[in-house]
């Protein structure tokens, strides 16, 4: 319980971290702790599979995306630019609005514990590493190709999707601006944000 | 006047040439730019036919013939090449080489030496001697400023010859004959000229080699501007070699046919020492009580400044007076007057010295109406010693042109040429009754005497004549200044009166630029030094500190002449831009600088560059002031009373001076001694004789210790010191007092020449 | 989940990891400075020349002195950069390549595993520690606010994603043939066979994305001296360009390690020469590779970047999926 | 040419460029130890510049600045003087009051040796010069000019009224000067306290 | 394997939840919008496998996997985007792009 508790205050300050900063880059290691956190999650969950899952794909491929994008986007230009946060707008709406529902769903949760619904365990919980073991990669991956094919494929196709979607939004179809016309503002930007961040 | 020369056609290396009748086939080479090799000849010194190099190949001549001394006949076919001539050439050279060391790589002259160079392009490489060369005497001490290497040398007798030719002062002469031939004095004593350096120049091989630039450096190693010389009023243009930030020599132009023909005078050539002296200021000296301090230029010119506004708010611009501006160029001349009138203040004057005037007024001269005068007439000190580059414009006009050289007043004209001498100008009027062209020289000391001069030639030029006058000043820019306004005006004061102004109290603040009237202001060294001390602020710019900087207040490093760019008159009101040869102490500024460094800080606005230009190189007659404008010049004249006694004559003398000459170490026994002038009966009727020590005194006033010398050209009943000596100051006696001699002793060991 | 132990000592689990870890971690850095000793001998041997020599007998001491001289240097940071992760991301790249060295079973005794953890998903670990690492190569980059560490992070990132894909895949045909993600479960699958004959197309994947995993020539394009000075490590120096130092060497010896576990037997012995002990064995195979890795880099120049990427996805990973299809097919018809 | 083929062909050269890099491991270095070992150079190497001296003593220097206007790299500065008659330092007139060699400079041409009249200008098998500070690679005479008892070759008499009579082959002994243990003035590619060992077989 | 509370990881996924809904609806910056949404899904992502293990069903682990799956699709889209956008102007500012303009 204590590993709980360490744990979700980790959660909960990295996800808070990850919001509330400037730097998109700060947000993406606040969102790396985050993710370590929900992975060390998993693994308390008897999720063994999900944990790694979580560090090789969501870590390993999903955020390293956004470092990318974000050193992608810096390297010709400088940091880019951005609009306003909307927080002095939307501030008060936004924190009453979040409130609420968190509200609702802890009153929902306080209203009477969770007890699980007696339910027909498709796996026992024991050693790890077999089939039929709760957690286990072989459980797991029979589960995956049998009762749950359909969904599986589906994925595999959206995925398809996406990688045509990306190659075309991001493709060299897209019009390129002049170089004059990005050189004047990005090089007192730079300045800028030099100045700024010293 | 003259008819047109009958003009002669002929042909050179197959070039039609066609020259006036009498041209030396090496002159008329020149018109085809074909180059006939010489050592002996000389353009200015003429044909002497010794050396042999320059033989040429004329049709129907058996022989080759020497081009300097042939002269050219119609019809003439010459080759200036080919193999007839090579090999005639390459036989001379193996002459001439023969007893020529091989020591090029130590020679000054290796590198722009005339036989190294046709050696190389004529001579046949390998010498066929089989003897050992014959060894001569090498470091021979000619005088003071020439060393003799008796191997190297050629016998092209271009040394005696410009002695004999030019200055004809006939000292250098070959002695004995054959292969014991030898450049020397035929007195034997050592050979002192003013012009002993161009010999140097003249010198196609290095035999004769200036003592200062002796294995200093080799030429390709130097690096060469062309300027002007600041030394004196003449404006010579001399080439100014440089290696490492020090000047080594100082070299003639031979183009330079309008001033100085190619010669230059030897304080021009030698009194370069001082540019790197050590004495020289480097940083702006401020004196407080006793105790001089180094300044910034920001603090001395903000101190300069402070008491300007001082002194203009508390006692008005007639408590400030300046002094000075001879020695400075035309655009510091003006930027000069600029900021002092836009301050208001009149007491300007150059005149820190002896010379009252520095215009001829409306019958200036060029050189040449010099040279074609028909009589020279020189008042006052000779130009001899003052302006040496001019007067062997006067000894060429009178040995050459046959003209008369008539000298008035207490110094003799000339020791080298044949010259009357007149006591008054108005015995002169009746010698010059047949004559057309006459030239004045005038020293623009004696303002009376100059207006009775004025008075004469209005009456000559009156009868139709034609009149030049030149006055060879003291500083090199004395025209300048005059011209350009450096002068007191509309009853303001004049050196003498700001300095009894400055005795009385009444001067507050007394700027200097480049000028030491405590050695040279005929007031009298005490008078102007007690002057000084009762200024509250002197200020004075110079290279050194001089006896007048010593009493300043705040003494500022001013660049020397090849330090600075710019332009100044010489004696006859041309232009010479002066170039700036030579890299300034890092902290010295010249004196336009330090005036526009003022003018910043007083807020005043200077004229624009372009204008400033202008006006500089403008010629001085559209501004020039008249001779005899007595009122602007102020009178100075002496007390010359005619009672019975030995009258002083007070002399220039090329090496004296508190200055640059004072300041060069390497001049040495060139500067005089403190010394006095004597004809030999003079001498005798007052018991004195050759090198005794005397002493010299007027009134109160003694110079001691002077060594006398005895010499048949000085005038009777005359005695001559040399002005500007800071061992023995002139200035406190004037030009033709009586004066008494005494306390004669005899002393052998000091003889020596003085003037 | 406790963490299964190679020795059962009577001592609460805590304690025996904590002392395995230490033990490892001296073995691991020894190893790094030995490691890289052999390398600048190897790569000097290679181009004729004696490698250093001065320090100690042989050169022996040089790693010391190279460590001396790593502490004493300045620490520099660029006044652009990202003070805070340019600070950490060093942190994170020794860390992830320490951290692997966690579930490596590096022999087996009659006590159990020689390893600190026997994870159940032990490669999966692997390769998701090894992803961590990137994250210290590309905030580096990006955090020296300069535009050739950003550049050599862009190019690491795109290299390191790209590669790992063919990676997994070659390793996935082992899994299939092994029937566990257990490191040492896929030794003892190779008590009789090593993977190395089956999935020798496997094998040869394995081999070249492991050298571009670990930035190593001929795949240094995110360090290359010659385009971008130093790459993503550009500005760092002292101590920090060490972790940098140290991470790239661990990730070989790591690459090696589990080459050798996946595919050449891990510590059994071969031609059954068991009396010589598995560890020995493990450290000879891996041995083997870290020298491949030199040899590599002592004989091949560098690649262009777009070779590589075209080298990447259009030959390892299509071959990869068709190794991976070739043994499940293999696996699912002889069952 | 097929892909197969291709592949094939790629895989031997591989194969041959590995062969080659293992190979290399068990070839003799050719490395020499160098501060311990050191090579033996060219009899003609062109290394540190010497002034040389006759063997009375008197520097062959005559401060006549060929080496320096010879000099493609500017490196020279020679600033000559005349010699007191009571202190001669060369035989002739003149002597050098300043040699100066900028080894940073210098590109050990030898142009030098081959402008100088009188052989004073040699260029030794020297050639370890590091300093710490450029200035201290302007060699003056200070260090240029050999120990007066190191002299080679008689001078001429006062004037040299030519050229000494061993020109052309006091270059041929080539001199090195141990600050530590003196002058020795040797042949030229003979280096003292050095051992041979490497490629200069 | 009874008596496992899963309303802690539920509250907990609660709050992730909604700390990701705040950053989506506070921020501006496309890329921090793209991470709160990833904080969302993993909010859920947490939730399912609590459940999951509350069950001991291995349903929830599945679909967390098809979460992973369809978030890594999504993020690259949505990149994509961003990089686009960035490609036409330098000022990534969200509410501008609503507009929908070229």
């Amino acid at each position: 319980m204590i590993l709980f508790w360490i744990l979700s205050v980790v959660l909960v300050a990295s996800a808070v971290f990850t919001v509330s900063q400037k730097s998109p880059v700060y947000s993406v290691v606040g969102l790396l702790i985050n993710f370590l956190a929900l992975a060390a999650f998993y693994f308390t969950l008897d999720a063994e599979f999900l944990a790694v899952i979580q560090i090789v794909i969501y870590s390993g491929a999903i955020l390293m995306l956004f470092v990318f994008v974000i050193a992608l986007l810096s390297s010709g230009i400088g940091p880019f630019r951005e609009g306003p946060n909307r927080m002095p707008r939307a501030f008060v709406p936004a924190v009453a609005v979040v409130a609420l529902f968190l509200g609702l769903v802890v009153y929902g949760i306080a209203r009477g514990p969770l007890v699980p619904t007696p339910h027909q365990p498709t796996s026992t919980i024991g050693a790890a590493g077999n089939a039929n073991v709760f957690g286990s990669i072989a459980d797991f991956g029979v589960a995956l190709f049998t009762t749950y094919l359909l969904p599986f494929e589906v994925t595999a196709f959206i995925l398809m999707v996406a990688v045509i979607g990306v190659v075309l939004i991001a493709g060299d179809a897209v019009p390129q601006p002049t170089l004059g016309h990005h050189a004047a503002p990005k090089r007192k930007r730079r300045r800028e944000s030099i100045v700024k961040s010293r | 006047m003259t008819t047109l020369p009958k003009e002669v056609t002929l042909s050179i290396d197959g070039l039609p040439v066609t020259v006036p009748e009498g041209t030396l086939l090496v002159e008329a080479a020149k018109a085809v730019q074909t180059d006939i090799p010489v050592y002996c000849y000389h353009p200015k010194l003429g044909p002497a036919g010794l050396c042999r190099i320059c033989l040429v190949e004329i049709e129907k001549t058996p022989k080759l013939q020497i081009a300097c001394n042939t002269v050219v006949a119609e019809g003439m076919v010459v080759r200036t090449q080919g193999p007839k001539v090579e090999d005639g050439r390459r036989a001379v050279l193996e002459f001439l080489l023969l007893n020529h060391p091989l020591d090029c790589p130590i020679c000054d002259k290796g590198g722009e030496c005339d036989l190294q160079d046709y050696s190389i392009a004529y001579g046949q490489g390998m010498s066929r001697l089989a003897e050992r060369k014959e060894l001569k005497p090498k470091a021979i001490d000619l005088g003071p400023t020439i060393v003799l290497d008796d191997e190297r040398c050629i016998v092209c007798q271009r040394c005696s010859r410009f002695d004999e030719i030019v200055t004809n002062e006939r000292s250098l002469v070959v002695k004995d004959r054959g292969q014991r031939d030898v450049i020397a004095t035929a007195t034997g004593a050592p050979y002192r000229s003013n012009f002993s350096g161009n010999v140097t120049e003249l010198c196609p091989v290095g035999a004769l080699t200036s003592k200062t630039y002796r294995f200093r450096s080799r030429p390709w190693d130097l690096q060469r501007t062309r300027t002007t010389c600041q030394q004196c009023s003449v404006g010579c243009a001399l080439n100014v070699d440089e290696r490492h930030g020090n000047v080594l020599r100082t070299m003639s132009v031979p183009s330079d046919d309008a001033v100085s023909e190619g010669w230059l005078c030897d304080r021009g050539r030698y009194n370069v020492g001082f540019y790197a002296d050590e004495r020289r200021i480097t940083s702006p000296l401020g004196r407080f009580g006793d105790e001089w301090v180094q300044l910034s230029w920001d603090d001395a010119i903000e101190l300069w400044a402070t008491r300007l506004e001082e002194a203009l708010a508390s006692a008005g611009s007639a408590s400030i007076g300046v002094l000075g501006g001879g020695r400075l160029l035309n655009e510091e001349i003006l930027l000069v007057r600029h900021v002092m009138r836009a301050l208001g203040i009149a007491n300007v004057d150059w005149r820190t010295g002896r010379q009252r005037q520095a215009s001829p007024g409306a019958r200036g001269g060029t050189y040449d109406d010099l040279e074609n005068a028909q009589a020279i007439v020189t008042l006052g000190r000779p130009p001899s010693q003052s302006a040496p580059v001019m007067d062997l414009r006067i000894r060429k006009a009178v040995l050459r042109n046959g003209a008369r050289l008539i000298s008035i007043g207490a110094h003799p004209a000339s020791s080298f040429v044949p010259a009357t001498h007149l006591a008054r100008l108005s015995d002169l009027a009746g010698t010059l009754a047949e004559v057309e062209r006459i030239a004045f020289v005038w020293d623009g000391i004696d303002a009376a005497l100059g207006a009775e001069a004025e008075a004469a030639l209005a009456k000559l030029a009156a009868e139709g004549k034609h009149v030049s006058v030149f006055v060879p000043g003291e500083t090199p820019n004395a025209r300048g200044a005059e011209a350009l306004g450096l002068l007191p005006a509309g009853g303001a004061l004049d050196t003498r009166a700001q300095l009894e102004a400055a005795r009385g109290g009444t001067l507050r603040i007394l700027s200097i630029f480049g000028a030491n009237p405590v050695l040279h202001h005929p007031a009298g060294a005490a008078f102007v030094r007690e002057a000084l001390k009762r200024v509250p602020f002197v200020v004075a710019t110079d290279l050194f500190l001089t006896e007048t900087g010593r009493l300043a207040h705040l003494v500022l490093p001013a660049k020397a002449a090849f330090e600075k760019d710019g332009h100044s008159f010489d004696l006859t009101g041309a232009v010479h831009a002066v170039n700036a040869a030579h890299g300034a102490p890092p902290d010295a500024l010249s004196d336009g600088e330090v005036m526009i460094a003022l003018a910043a800080h007083l807020g005043i606005d200077l004229p624009s560059p372009r204008e400033l230009a202008d006006w500089a190189t403008a010629s001085p007659a559209t501004i020039a002031n008249g001779l005899g404008d007595a009122a602007l010049c102020g009178s100075l004249a002496p007390a010359r009373d005619g009672a019975a006694g030995l009258r002083l004559a007070i002399a220039a003398h090329p090496f004296a001076g508190g200055g640059t000459v004072y300041f060069d170490d390497r001049l040495g026994e060139l500067r005089p001694r403190p010394g006095l002038l004597l004809s030999p009966a003079t001498a005798q009727a007052a018991g004195i004789g050759e090198a005794d020590l005397v002493d010299l005194a007027a009134g109160g006033r003694v110079l001691h210790d002077l060594v006398a010398t005895l010499d048949g050209n000085a005038l009777e009943g005359v005695v001559t010191i040399v002005d500007g000596l800071p061992e023995a100051p002139a200035n406190d006696f004037g030009e033709g007092e009586t004066v008494t001699l005494g306390n004669v002793r005899s002393s052998r060991a000091l003889a020596g020449s003085v003037v | 989940m406790l963490p299964a132990f190679g020795f059962a000592l009577e001592a609460p689990w805590w304690v025996e990891v904590v002392v395995k870890s230490l033990v490892l971690l001296f073995i691991v850095v020894t190893t790094f400075a030995y490691s890289m000793l052999a390398e600048r001998k190897i790569l000097g041997w290679m181009q004729l020349r004696p490698g250093p020599n001065r320090v100690g007998p042989w050169g022996l001491l040089q790693p010391a002195a190279d460590a001396a001289k790593m502490l004493l240097k300045e620490d520099l940071t660029p006044q652009t950069a990202d003070t805070f992760i340019y600070r950490l991301a060093p942190f994170i790249s020794l860390i992830a390549a320490m951290g692997v060295y966690a579930v490596i079973p590096f022999s087996e005794s009659g006590n159990g595993l020689w390893s600190i953890g026997d994870v159940n998903a032990g490669i999966l670990f692997v390769f998701a520690l090894t992803s961590i690492g990137v994250y210290g190569i590309s905030l580096a980059g990006w955090s020296s606010g300069s535009k050739y560490p950003l550049l050599g992070s862009v190019r690491s990132t795109a290299q390191m994603i790209s590669y790992e894909l063919a990676m997994t895949m070659s390793v996935v045909g082992v899994l299939i043939l092994a029937g566990t993600t257990s490191l040492a479960g896929i030794v003892h699958a190779q008590n009789r066979l090593w993977f190395v004959i089956p999935q020798l197309g496997g094998f040869a994947i394995y081999l070249i994305t492991a050298v571009a995993e670990t930035n190593r020539t001929p795949f240094d394009l995110v360090e290359a001296e010659t385009e971008l000075v130093g790459g993503f490590h550009t500005e760092y120096s002292g101590l920090r360009f060490g972790l940098f130092f140290i991470a790239e060497y661990l990730n070989m010896i790591t690459v090696s390690c589990i080459a050798t576990l996946l595919f050449l037997g891990g510590w059994n012995a071969p031609f059954g020469l068991t009396v010589i002990p598995g560890i020995v064995w493990f450290v000879l195979k891996a041995g083997l590779f870290i020298f491949a890795y030199i040899w590599l880099r002592a004989t091949l120049p560098r690649l262009r970047y777009d070779r590589l990427m075209a080298f990447g996805w259009k030959i390892l990973l299509p071959a990869a999926t068709l190794n991976l299809m070739l043994t499940a097919a293999v696996v699912a018809v002889t069952g | 040419m097929s892909p197969l083929r291709g592949f094939a062909s790629a895989l031997i050269a591989l194969t041959g460029g590995f062969a080659t890099t293992f190979g290399m491991l068990f070839k003799r270095k050719p490395t020499i130890e160098y501060p311990s070992v050191k090579k033996q150079h060219a009899p003609r190497f062109h290394g540190l510049h010497e002034l040389r001296r006759y063997a009375d003593g008197k520097e062959r220097c005559i401060g006549c600045e060929l080496c320096a206007i010879a000099c493609p790299a500017n490196a020279i500065t020679v600033i000559g003087a005349e010699n007191a008659p009571g202190d001669r330092r060369s035989p002739g007139e003149r002597y050098a009051a300043r040699y100066e060699i900028d080894e940073l400079r210098c590109i050990f041409c030898g142009l030098c040796e081959e402008a100088c009249p009188t052989d004073a200008i040699v260029l030794t098998p020297r050639f370890e010069m590091a300093d710490y500070r450029r200035g201290s690679f302007v060699y003056a005479k200070d260090r240029l000019l050999v120990p007066p008892q190191a002299g080679v070759g008689t001078a001429p008499d006062e004037r040299p009224n030519g050229i000494p009579a061993d020109l052309g082959t006091v270059a041929e002994q080539k001199s090195t000067v141990d600050i530590a243990t003196g002058y020795d003035a040797t042949n030229r590619g003979h280096i003292l306290k050095t051992e041979r060992r490497g490629l200069a077989g | 394997m009874t008596g496992f509370d899963a309303s802690p990881y539920a509250a907990l996924s609660a709050v992730m939840f909604f700390i990701g809904v705040g950053g989506v609806i506070l921020r501006r910056n496309p890329l921090i919008m793209l991470m709160s949404i990833e904080l969302m899904f993993n909010a859920a992502n947490l939730a399912l496998v609590a459940f999951s293990r509350a069950w001991v069903n291995n349903a929830g682990h599945v679909f967390v996997f098809l979460v992973v799956t369809v978030a890594a699709a999504e993020a690259a889209i949505a990149l994509a985007i961003v990089v686009a956008l960035f490609r036409r102007s330098t000022n990534v500012d969200v509410d501008e792009v609503a507009r929908l303009r070229g």
